[in-house]
């Protein structure tokens, strides 16, 4: 057991996997001698060398595209894209190439990178290190999608992404790099891709969350429980495929769903819950869904803890089913 | 940087015997029968698409001499990266025609499993991988692969096919660029046919050539006519040869024609002139090897009806054979999007068999 | 008034409006000389001239990027993806650019660019010519998606795209390009951008659906009137901001729901309506919603008839929640 | 195509009188002081940001020349596109310090509403565009303004600034060859300051020089030193001249150095040795500057700390206005998304104030 935080959990459990694996490779821009941005691949380029860890020209889209053909060779191709605001440069290598290359070619080639990327607010990026468009991501059949919350899950969630078959898209909640800490077993686990977690059990309210959002509804929880409502958390860890037995049996129990992200609400990824909510389990709902998420317009400056969905408004919306 | 364009063979069928490539003689007249049989693939192939028996078609008439030229310079272990003109390519390294045509048919025998459209094909065993639709997306890839073999310290090279319209593309860019900077083993391979779709070839581009491009990556490009079959070998060998010592890549420009219409929904006439398409049918990279060939004394009248007949009689049989396969089964709709199938599609799955049962009751 | 199928009514719209204004420059792959793959342009090169109608090299990056341009300096640009599928090189200009000029610099650039590309299934076109993605779009705040289903509407949206301040992706179902002809007034006159259209009224469901999905929409709806099932259809028009009175004044007569889009169903726009009924009109609802729509999968070749939302399909959702 | 790099100003002050630029002597030292601005405002930025008073710093130091000699080669009627670091340029054509501190502040008085980084600035008035962060986006642009005033045939010139790592991005790629093709008025401004982050300039590209690029377009591409206001000015002014004739575009490599950090963000002492920084030190491209102007004796040791204190003074008052100003309302967060508010935004604004007020009760 070490307590890391969850770029650490990053950075080691990549470490790890590249000892026991020697196809992984990891590249993007600033990976190497400085170590990632976000000092995620620290030391890695001084301990695996210039043929593992590769500092690249400055273009996501060839990042993308060269790791598929690596891919295609045999490698485990790890790009890490600087924030997931830049990776548009590199969405048709995404869209039409790495979610399509097995499917098109009857299952002949296959291209099971990991593309790692840090993705939402909290940081004062403004418009363009702040964004979250998972959502994209989850209407693109052909890749899985996993955000972690924790350190503990960081480093089962990556090593089981690091293991898989398929592409997956691993997001990074950028805003608790640092400030979540956890213990993590120095050994070797898997947390499944497809399996969400409940975080805090409960009777009342489901709040179902991700990512740095988590720890927003766990907070938002506690206000809660001080004014008598009990809350599940759910937190879905998964994106695509998600757990949809999870995701019922929480809503059997309470009948009463908040979904939190900090994605723009409209066509964001709480739809999908919603939608899969109000198809399976409309008999169960003793009131209407209610989204937390972050408005309709590009993500601000200035006005960064306005936009992003925080305790208070998650206690309103927990209230809101509950008094319904 | 060569901006001439290399020749063995002119137009007359006479050659420069000092760069004439050491080739056998059975190996020539093979590497001819595969044109001839390209060609009719080609002209069948549209038919079969005019008569509704295949959906959608896209050949590479008139670029014969590019596809068997250049794959011809590979050895098995190398990747060849096709855009989606080259089936010749891929005969050359080992794809049968049975197999080409049954992804014509986009039957249950394709190893595509019917899913995509004439000619977008791929063949794991020959390194042949299946191409895309979308414009120079292949290209990143071919470097990755190249790369991954430099790092694996493997003597591989990596082929990538594309047209001129692909040059004005973000990932030719990017390609190439990454290949400069790894000097990877790759050779780039554009098909200048002049068009893309309706937009010429000066319309993408106001370098002098596209060999030139090569120089902003900081590596060679070179020009060759890419309707002679024996100046593309030489020239392809050399790049590759270079690229697995350790030389990096190198950018080729075949100077060549698209004959035929873009794919089976297009209509050239709307867009270029009968006396363009005569200029250049007067310069048809099969005439042309016939005529080196019989310079030579090694083809005569009756090999080339062989060789005719031969390919017609073949490109029937697996059309006959391909047209027979029923088409992939209900379930291939949803395999192979994961390596497993996750629960939402299974459960898509069972709902349209439910509904396709109740239809059929 | 004249007969004119779809394509002709884009073809004729531009044609009145460039007349109109001459601002007005088309650009992109093939529409010059060639007047478009699928004909949209036709004759505009030729009346309008090169500085007006512009074939553009192979690069949608740029065929966006420079419209943007254009726009800035005071013009209207109309760009033609050949394929929403050839979008993605593209992306990150919409992305970055296009959603986000106008906010980011305070209002003081704005970028109304109309990008026309033609969408969906139905044309036996594989992955790649078939793809309905207007999910992301809508999912990006700054851009308004606008579909059409009918001549008439398509000139009417048109022409209010062409005149509006903001940026505008005009998304045109191409199997039906040819296939629905209806009159289309000769005169000017504008389909306001945000509206819905009941295009039938019925009592017992509604079904939203938009584009191609319309037409498939109202054969169900005729197979359910044969089964004394009285069926509303609401054709949604614009997806953003999409026309949320029209929604709930629907759902709250019949208060059965069944949404139909070709897109692929996880995260699809369908998610947004569900949702969107689920936390507005939850009370009124008496049967789950249902939705009816492409599989997640890339989009097949051979099997496309099966992957496209049928009749068949749609009637099965209309029974089912009428039968709930 | 001039590979060699044109220097006006040696490093010791000397200069080549042949090409020196036709300038007063009044501009000389207007463009001097703008340059000593420049740098006060980077260091005070730097300062601002450390402090906690404002949330991010970019700056240009080490690169003042290319922004003030470039910006200076450009008529009122020209337009600039900015990557990030170009705040001299959007002084020198008349935006005040005032507006930009108050977008350093991000205030309720900044045009941009609060919205931006640090230095991602624009000022309609000026045909200055706003800039974004992601790398190249803004060269498409540049050239589509460009080809829209060449289209309305307008005497309009673009100039567009970019890194040495921009030239990496598809957008690069895609932009260049728009302009090559379209011949349009449009000068490629290239900071080649030898990092993009840690990333040095050898590692984007394999090419001998960044100027040579151009040719892959058709167009020419020239170097010039990076630290020689003078040599800079005269390089923009032919290219602009030339783009105004219908010559069409230009290519220009800017030799020069990033001698601070990335930005706030970064710590350049993980990647790069002093040694280099101290070499780049010593040709700084103030100094040089200031040691001609002294040559040419209109420069003396008063002028000088006159400047330094005008420069600070300036700045002083700018930050002791924006500081006091307040944030920008809570409505901004919705504005501008559109033209005009549609109803989610409004429902969204709503929700918001109302649980603002709940909060404040
Ligand atoms: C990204 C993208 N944009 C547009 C298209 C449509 N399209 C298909 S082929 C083609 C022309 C390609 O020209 P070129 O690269 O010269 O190859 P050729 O067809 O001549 O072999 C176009 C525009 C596409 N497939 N992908
Ligand atoms: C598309 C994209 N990818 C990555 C980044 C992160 N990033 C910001 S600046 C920068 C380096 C830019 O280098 P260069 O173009 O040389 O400009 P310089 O900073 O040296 O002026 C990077 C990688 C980004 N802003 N946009
Ligand atoms: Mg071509
Ligand atoms: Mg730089």
């Amino acid at each position: 057991m070490t307590v890391l935080n969850i770029v650490q959990a990053v950075n080691h459990t990549l470490r790890d996997e590249m000892k026991r694996n020697d196809k992984i490779v990891l590249l993007g821009e600033d990976v190497g001698v400085n170590g990632g941005v976000f000092r995620a691949t620290e030391g890695l380029f001084q301990e695996f060398g210039p043929n593992r860890v590769i500092d690249t020209p400055l273009a996501e889209s060839g990042i993308i595209g060269v790791s598929i053909g690596m891919a295609l060779y045999g490698l485990k191709p790890v790009p890490e894209i600087q924030f997931l605001d830049f990776i548009y440069p590199g969405f048709d290598q995404i869209q039409s190439e790495l979610a399509k290359f097995r499917y098109r070619s009857g299952g002949q080639f296959t291209v099971p990178v990991v593309i790692r990327t840090p993705y939402g607010g909290g940081i004062r990026g403004s418009h363009y290190h702040s964004q979250s468009t998972e959502a994209f991501f989850v209407h693109t059949p052909g890749l899985k999608v996993v955000i972690p919350a924790t350190p503990y899950d960081t480093k089962g969630l990556l090593t089981a992404a690091l293991r898989d078959p398929d592409p997956v898209m691993f997001l990074e909640p950028k805003k608790i790099y640092r400030t979540v800490r956890g213990d993590v077993p120095d050994d070797d686990y898997m947390v499944p891709i497809g399996k969400a977690n409940v975080a805090r059990d409960g009777e009342d309210v489901t709040v179902f969350a991700y990512g740095a959002m988590l720890h927003v509804a766990m907070e938002a929880v506690e206000l809660a429980a001080a004014k008598g409502i009990n809350v599940e958390v759910v937190d879905l860890r998964t994106l695509l495929p998600f757990d949809i037995d999870t995701i019922l049996s929480s809503v059997k129990k309470t009948g009463r769903v908040v979904i939190v992200h900090e994605a723009c609400k409209t066509c964001g990824f709480g739809a999908e819950i919603a939608a899969q909510i109000a198809e399976r389990a409309l008999l169960q709902l003793k009131a209407p869904i209610v989204r937390v998420a972050g408005f309709d317009v590009p993500f601000p400056y200035v006005l960064e803890d306005e936009y992003m969905p925080n305790a208070n408004r998650v206690l309103n919306a927990i209230e809101k089913v509950h008094n319904f | 940087m060569t901006v001439e364009l290399l020749q063995v063979i002119k137009p007359t069928g006479e050659y420069v015997e000092e760069i004439e490539p050491d080739i056998s003689k059975d190996e020539l007249r093979r590497l001819y029968r595969l044109m001839v049989l390209l060609r009719n693939l080609d002209i069948r192939g549209l038919q079969l698409q005019r008569q509704g028996r295949i959906g959608f078609f896209i050949g590479s008439l008139g670029q014969e001499a590019c596809q068997i030229g250049s794959a011809y310079a590979l050895k098995p272990q190398d990747w060849a990266f096709p855009a989606y003109r080259e089936i010749g390519a891929a005969l050359l390294r080992g794809a049968t025609l049975k197999e080409v045509m049954n992804q014509y048919f986009a039957n249950a025998e394709d190893l595509q499993k019917g899913r995509q459209l004439t000619n977008l094909y791929g063949l794991k065993s020959i390194n042949f991988v299946t191409g895309s639709a979308p414009i120079a997306t292949q290209i990143p890839h071919a470097v990755g692969t190249a790369l991954a073999a430099k790092i694996r310290g493997d003597p591989v090279v990596t082929l990538v096919y594309f047209g001129d319209g692909a040059t004005s593309e973000n990932d030719f860019h990017t390609g190439m660029n990454f290949a400069g900077v790894f000097k990877t083993p790759t050779v780039f391979f554009c098909q200048n046919n002049h068009w893309a779709i309706s937009v010429p070839v000066e319309r993408q581009t106001s370098a002098e050539t596209i060999a030139v491009k090569a120089k902003a990556y900081g590596f060679e490009g070179v020009r060759v006519d890419g309707n002679d079959v024996l100046a593309i070998y030489r020239t392809v060998k050399e790049a590759v040869e270079k690229a697995r010592k350790g030389g990096g890549p190198t950018l080729i420009e075949a100077v060549t024609y698209r004959m035929g219409p873009h794919s089976s929904s297009d209509d050239p006439t709307r867009y270029r002139t009968k006396e363009e398409l005569e200029e250049w049918q007067r310069r048809d990279p099969i005439t042309r090897f016939r005529k080196y060939l019989e310079k030579k004394r090694i083809w005569s009248e009756s090999d080339e009806k062989k060789a005719q007949d031969d390919a017609n009689h073949e490109i029937d049989e697996a059309i006959a054979h391909a047209e027979k396969i029923p088409r992939p089964a209900l379930e291939t709709l949803f395999t192979d999007v994961y390596s497993d199938m996750p629960w939402h599609l299974e459960e898509q799955l069972r709902e349209l068999q439910e509904e396709k049962g109740r239809k059929e009751e």
